[in-house]
């Protein structure tokens, strides 16, 4: 009976030395922290940040979007508000410039296509659920890759995102040009 | 506590705290990055967010390297409270009542949409939640993402030292995209 | 000279213990709170404790600290955590007169007759003494005097066990 | 300084409604709901008698978030993000149990592919909830080491997840027919060299942990809940599983393709915390088995059914889903009246009844052990409360 | 005045508040911290007695640790004591207790 | 003794505020210490960008709780309050001037040496207990009450383990029974008396309030325990007398059983150092590798294993010696 408690106890000990032996061999192993603001993660790949809009291919500052307002009905949380004009006559001429190379169904020359005008993301209700991207018929959503946000003001997060995308096709567009 | 429980309006919480007793500039200044460089944020977890506010105090991202480490259990003892998570009413005089706890100079991040907004809870009609923690505390950062990925908390991180002591202390990361 | 002054010094410091041990007796009985009380009790334990080493017996003064601040008043304490005695609870409110008379008298009684003997009687006294090898105490304890040590030795043993009956009876019942 | 340290008397409504028991010399405590145990905003009310609980009563709501009424608020897919918020720990389940529920409400039929990848990634989450559990039960217990070699697990796997679901932590992966991204190569590469990862971790983990003496004799004996008490109380999952009933969804009433893997089911007779924690160290090691199995005979196919209805409106009619999560059976009884929205949505949440346990498991324990009971029922506050 | 007697009036002292103590307190506590003081009196006019005179030192010393002993006993019994009594009287005030009913 | 009361005064004096100041800096190394060692354990740098490395990292801290805002519970009796930090951290600067840190480094010698350090460390039981009674609160008062059955009980087998030292040796004085050993490691008392080594440290380890044996400030089940309500500099205070607590345990233990300041080839306070700080790196190793213990399990090891133990090695090693 003592005996036993005594061997299991002195068990009891070995195994305490055998958790200070786990603890020593990773105190000697190298560190696996990301040092962040110095350095980043390996990969970010496929994280969605808040959406942004997809430049067009041909003009930079312009967006894919053709203001159907699927993704403003499927968003759970309403976080997107899109304003978009039906354009007078000189609509035509942009179109030419821009959407006959996407194959899109309905973009028949007669119709006046309604041009987006301001396509503002509350990023503050966002949800991340992807499901504005997935439902785009012209795949003009996707994810950024911007995880770094944080602001002294929830304002910041309002984001409009046709502006950034000008923004973004201007800083880009400039040391290359 | 109680009885404010019952209306559906939060008197903005008691923010004042003592006056320094020592106030000279110089002394002020040095005591103000003593403080941004050692934020102790308190065990504080609501929801979602508080996972990735364990992330973030863990080995990969490792908040202890801007002194960040020591996560107190107690109001008292901490400076940074971090929301990380959706404030319902009925936890919300108890958040306020711990913001309240703490000491003075402290700071408050919300982290996550719903503590900044009530984020994805938010609908018409709906009864449960608080639509913002800045609606009951004062907020000093925060943090956007549902749940923001430890980076951006500790984004959120800088931005307080950043308030704090006017500066930002450390580099920008490399692939934060121009804004 | 330089005798002089150290002899004041040590004068001051005897003085010093001694309003430390009035002080710490004052708070002790008077204060309405028994924590306080117990902070008294514990200034008075280090009063003595210093008068110990100012006769030249650290050691004594040691265990006075050890037995007396580190165990007696913790128990203490314990039992004014323990028995709900609590400061503005059972120890405040007016006390009636008669029983502060009673008690200023039953104090002054013996302070009057051991008093006016200590001062009569006072035998003449060494000034600096001299200091015991805690190796002699030890001796003398466990070859003269082993019948008192072997006492202490049981009485203790027997509050303790005395102690654990008590508390123990009163689990038991429940 | 007036503590009346017998009754709580300045305390709230909860308190004030505890129902203290007929002694004296008992002091009212509240744990909760900002404590270091209770893993979010549980508050637990503890009359104790020295450190020695006399009763327990768990407080809920502190995060209600209406899960269950904006199911008859939101259209279907608007809700998809919503189960994975309930209990972020093992998201996907919720989601499965969600998109399950409404494929077979409309008896939509989920490509072969699209199942395997929802058991591969399902099965890790599991193991990531688990690990997390682990460090976090152990941080409970005083060990603060653990937690951070759980955390080095679990950011790899985050990091495999996160390519094709999107997230880190609350993942709406799953779509009604499917799931929303294909799985590649550089996944699958990735799993498998995780799972053989892992097992040497599991190896380290044992000899740090689960044969530590402190911790053992911290769990062994320590809150036992028979078979019987979890059957009225309901409770499932690892807790069933710790008192020796061989229960598991993916058994009981196979659902996907979980019938085609070969699998045990950790079962542990002690009834004690150690039970349950074997059981969930058990269960990564048998979900990597899943997984290895799942990668070895993962099909081709459509990742989505291609009929796949971009915005779902089941018919009318009721229909009850199960999916074993990582705590226990989760639960969806969707109700339709072929709107597009649910008529009514309840989750079963198997935290419910685990916590339901603990007021009469935890009487006349000790506070510490009170923790530990509490930190082996694995509770995620917003699922109990939803 | 020799340095004895000032050492014998302090002990006194002590004497006397500890008296004063235990009439003036209300509750058993109080009384025990009384009980204390005197002890404390009493140690400290041994150990004076014999250290400052040509008696042995030891003597003293050996008093005074007696006295220690005794209060170290004396003060764990009080305890237990202190405790049943509050568990049966719900109090521990001096003037509830003089029934002598259990 | 009298007239030897102004040098010694002095020396005190001096003594003292040398103290302070290694009291201090000990806490500021092992501060930083003990957050390196554990995020090297967890595979982490601990602190690093506060200066090179994060060394500047215990002094922001400090000088953040010195300027926190100060504050009393609201009821409490604010002068025992405040009095309880102070009662913790007196007594340890008074423990350090009995320590021979060297062969010419001892502010005090005295006979009575370790009977000082165990008193004087019988006192922060005291500060507990009025810390955790004037919180007003009731995880301060349950860490409170715990602490005290935690070192009552643990002073026994402490005692107990340090006396075959003192029968070997025939002294209290810490600066003889370092004498009284070897140079060399196989001369040192840890070889003769392992297993009261063993129980000395175990011991330290629960009087200290170290992991596994921190039940007072046990964070998952009692918040922060007696220091729940203290702040800024009240917990700094506590903060730096647990670690000041610390560092005495390990001198005393390098002083009984490693030697104190004998070393290989030349003695001196480089040895005591490199001891005192190896039995600290233990203590550090060891908190972040264990759970903690239960509390009724932290007095059974006391009463049944230690006490018996330690009786039995004080019992063995008398015999050996009356041979």
């Amino acid at each position: 009976m003592i005996a036993k408690s005594i061997r299991e106890n002195l068990q009891g000990m070995w195994s305490l030395l055998v958790g200070m032996k786990v603890t020593g061999k990773n105190f000697v192993q190298p560190n696996i922290t990301v040092h962040y603001p110095r350095q980043t993660v390996a990969s970010l790949e496929g994280y969605r940040g808040h959406v942004e809009l997809v430049p067009h291919d041909k003009d930079p500052t312009k967006s894919k979007c053709i203001a159907c307002s699927n993704c403003v009905r499927i968003c759970p949380n309403s976080c997107i508000t899109m304003k978009a004009v039906k354009p007078k006559k000189k609509a035509e001429d942009k179109e030419a410039a821009g959407d006959q190379s996407e194959g899109k169904k309905k973009a028949p020359a007669k119709k006046a296509k309604p041009e987006l005008q301001s396509f503002i993301l509350d990023y503050n209700y966002c949800s991340l659920c992807g499901q504005c991207a997935e439902l785009c018929p012209t795949g003009a959503l996707r994810f950024s890759s911007n995880v770094y946000l944080a602001g002294f003001t929830r304002q910041e997060f309002v984001i409009d995102l046709l502006a950034r995308l000008q923004r973004q096709a201007q800083t880009k567009g400039a040391p290359n040009g | 506590m109680a009885q404010e429980n019952q209306g559906l309006t939060f008197p903005f919480a008691d923010t004042t705290t003592d006056e320094p007793i020592v106030d000279i500039a110089p002394v002020r200044k040095i005591l103000d990055i003593c403080r941004a460089m050692s934020l102790w944020p308190m065990t504080f977890g609501l929801a979602c967010c508080a996972i990735e506010m364990m992330g973030f105090g863990m080995a990969r991202f490792d908040s202890a390297r801007f002194g960040a480490e020591v996560f107190r259990p107690s109001p008292r003892q901490s400076d940074l409270m971090i929301v990380a998570g959706t404030i319902s009413r009925k936890m919300a005089p108890l958040v306020v009542r711990l913001y309240e706890q703490m000491p003075g100079p402290k700071w408050v991040i919300a982290m996550g949409n719903c503590a900044i907004s009530g984020g994805p809870f938010v609908y018409k009609d709906q009864y449960g939640i608080v639509e913002g923690v800045d609606t009951i505390i004062p907020v000093d950062v925060y943090v956007p993402g549902c749940p923001p990925r430890p980076e951006g908390l500790l984004e959120g991180l800088f931005h307080v030292q950043k308030k704090i002591t006017g500066k930002r202390w450390w580099p920008l990361p490399q692939t934060a995209e121009a804004n | 000279m330089d005798n002089l002054a150290s002899e004041n010094l040590a004068w001051i410091v005897l003085f010093g213990h001694i309003a430390i041990i009035v002080a710490g007796g004052f708070i002790t009985v008077l204060s309405e709170s028994l924590v306080r009380a117990l902070m008294g009790l514990i200034l008075t334990l280090f009063g003595v404790a210093g008068l110990f080493f100012l006769m030249a017996a650290p050691f004594i003064g040691l265990m006075q600290i050890l037995i007396y601040v580190g165990a007696v008043s913790v128990l203490i304490f314990f039992a004014i955590m323990l028995t709900n005695a609590w400061p503005g609870g059972d120890e405040s409110g007016n006390i009636s007169g008669k029983k502060v008379i009673f008690a200023i008298l039953a104090s002054i009684a013996p302070a009057v007759f051991l008093g006016s003997a200590a001062l009569r009687t006072a035998p003449p006294s060494i000034f600096v003494p001299e200091e015991t090898e805690v190796r002699e105490l030890g001796r003398f304890f466990l070859e003269p005097y082993i019948l008192p040590f072997e006492l202490i030795s049981l009485l203790l043993t027997v509050a303790m066990a005395g102690a654990v009956i008590l508390v123990f009876e009163r689990r038991k019942k429940k | 300084m007036n503590l009346d340290l017998r009754l709580d008397t300045s305390g709230d409504f909860y308190a004030q409604k505890f129902q203290p028991t007929k002694r004296e010399d008992t002091l009212i405590l509240n744990m909760g709901p900002q404590h270091p145990s209770t893993h979010g905003v549980l508050r637990i009310i503890l009359e104790i008698d020295g450190e020695y609980i006399v009763r327990a009563q768990p407080v809920l709501g502190y995060i209600h978030r209406m899960h269950e009424k904006m199911a008859e608020v939101m259209s279907y897919p608007q809700y998809l993000p919503n189960p994975a918020r309930t209990d972020y720990l093992h998201a996907l389940a919720w989601g499965w149990a969600h998109v399950g529920a409404v494929e077979r409400l409309m008896g939509l039929e989920v490509p072969e592919r699209a199942e395997f990848i929802r058991v591969i990634t399902c099965e890790l989450n599991r193991i990531n909830s688990h690990l997390l559990w682990w460090g976090a039960y152990l941080l409970d217990l005083g060990a603060f080491t653990p937690i951070m070699y759980a955390f080095d697990d679990r950011e790899i796997i985050m990091d495999i997840m996160q390519r094709v679901t999107g997230s880190r932590l609350t993942y709406c992966y799953y779509r009604f027919g499917g799931v929303s991204g294909d799985i590649d190569d550089r996944f699958v590469s990735e799993t498998r060299e995780q799972c053989a990862r892992m097992k040497e971790r599991f190896k380290m983990y044992k000899a740090l942990v689960t044969e530590n003496f402190i911790l053992r004799k911290r769990v062994e004996e320590i809150g036992e809940i028979s078979v019987d008490t979890c059957r009225r109380y309901g409770a499932t999952g690892p807790v069933l599983r710790g008192s020796g009933q061989e229960y598991d969804v993916r058994r009981a009433e196979p659902y996907s393709v979980y019938d085609r893997f070969d699998f045990n089911i950790p079962a542990y007779n002690d009834c004690d915390a150690m039970g349950r924690y074997l059981v969930r160290m058990d269960e990564m090691q048998e979900s990597i088995k899943i997984i290895e199995q799942a990668l070895d005979a993962l099909p081709e196919g459509d990742f989505i059914h291609p009929k796949a209805p971009k915005r779902a409106k089941p018919p009318a009619g009721d229909v009850y889903f199960a999916v074993e999560g990582a705590r226990g059976k989760i639960g969806m009884h969707l109700v339709s009246d072929g709107g597009k929205s649910a008529y009514r949505l309840k989750l079963r949440a198997p935290g419910f009844s685990n916590l339901s346990l603990f007021g009469e498991v935890s009487q006349g324990t000790l506070i510490s052990d009170a923790v530990s009971i509490l930190g082996s029922l694995d509770l995620v506050i917003p699922e109990i409360d939803r | 005045m020799s340095i004895l007697t000032i050492y014998h009036l302090v002990a006194i002292f002590l004497l006397c508040i500890g008296i004063f103590g235990i009439i003036y307190r209300r509750t058993l506590v109080g009384i025990v911290l009384g009980i204390e003081l005197i002890l404390n009196g009493a140690g400290l006019s041994i150990m004076a007695s014999a250290q400052l005179t040509p008696t042995p030192n030891e003597l003293g010393q050996a008093g005074a640790l007696v006295v220690m002993g005794i209060a170290a006993a004396e003060a764990t019994l009080l305890l237990a004591i202190l405790l049943v009594v509050s568990k049966r009287f719900k109090s521990v005030e001096a003037g509830k207790l003089v029934t002598m009913r259990g | 003794m009298i007239e030897a009361i102004p040098i010694q005064l002095v020396i005190m004096l001096v003594g003292l505020a040398a103290t302070m100041a290694f009291v201090g800096l000990n806490a500021i190394v092992l501060v930083y210490l003990e957050r390196k060692v554990a995020g090297f354990i967890h595979r982490r740098p601990g602190p690093y960008e506060v200066g090179p490395h994060g060394i500047l990292q215990p002094f922001a801290d400090g000088l953040k709780l010195v300027g926190k805002q100060i504050f009393t519970p609201k009821g409490a009796d604010s002068f025992l309050y405040w009095l309880a930090p102070m009662i913790s951290m007196a007594p340890a600067v008074v423990c350090f001037l009995v320590i021979p840190f060297g062969p010419h480094l001892q502010i005090i010698n005295t006979n009575v040496g370790l009977v000082l350090i165990l008193a004087f460390t019988g006192v922060n039981v005291l500060a507990l207990c009025i810390a955790g009674w004037t919180s007003q609160n009731k995880y301060s008062l349950l860490g409170a009450a715990r602490g005290v059955s935690q070192s009552v009980a643990y002073e026994i087998p402490l005692l107990l383990s340090v006396l075959p030292i003192i029968f070997l040796t025939g002294t209290f004085n810490l600066f003889d029974i370092a004498t009284n050993q070897g140079s060399w490691p196989w001369q040192w008392f840890v070889v003769t008396q392992p297993l009261a080594f063993i129980i000395f440290f175990i011991c330290a380890l629960a009087e200290t309030n170290r992991a596994p044996f921190d039940l007072p400030e046990a964070e998952s089940e009692l918040t922060a325990g007696f220091h729940t309500e203290y702040s800024g500099m009240g917990f700094a205070l506590f903060f730096l007398s647990e670690y000041a607590y610390m560092v005495i345990a390990a001198c005393v233990g390098a002083i009984l059983f490693l030697g104190g300041f004998k070393g290989p080839i030349v003695d001196g306070w480089w040895w005591f150092l490199a001891k005192v700080y190896i039995l600290l790196l233990i203590m550090i190793w060891i908190r972040w590798t264990f759970p903690r213990v239960r509390f009724d399990q932290l007095l059974n090891i006391c009463w049944k294993w230690l006490i018996p133990l330690a009786i039995l090695n004080l019992l063995i090693t008398l015999l050996v010696i009356a041979l």
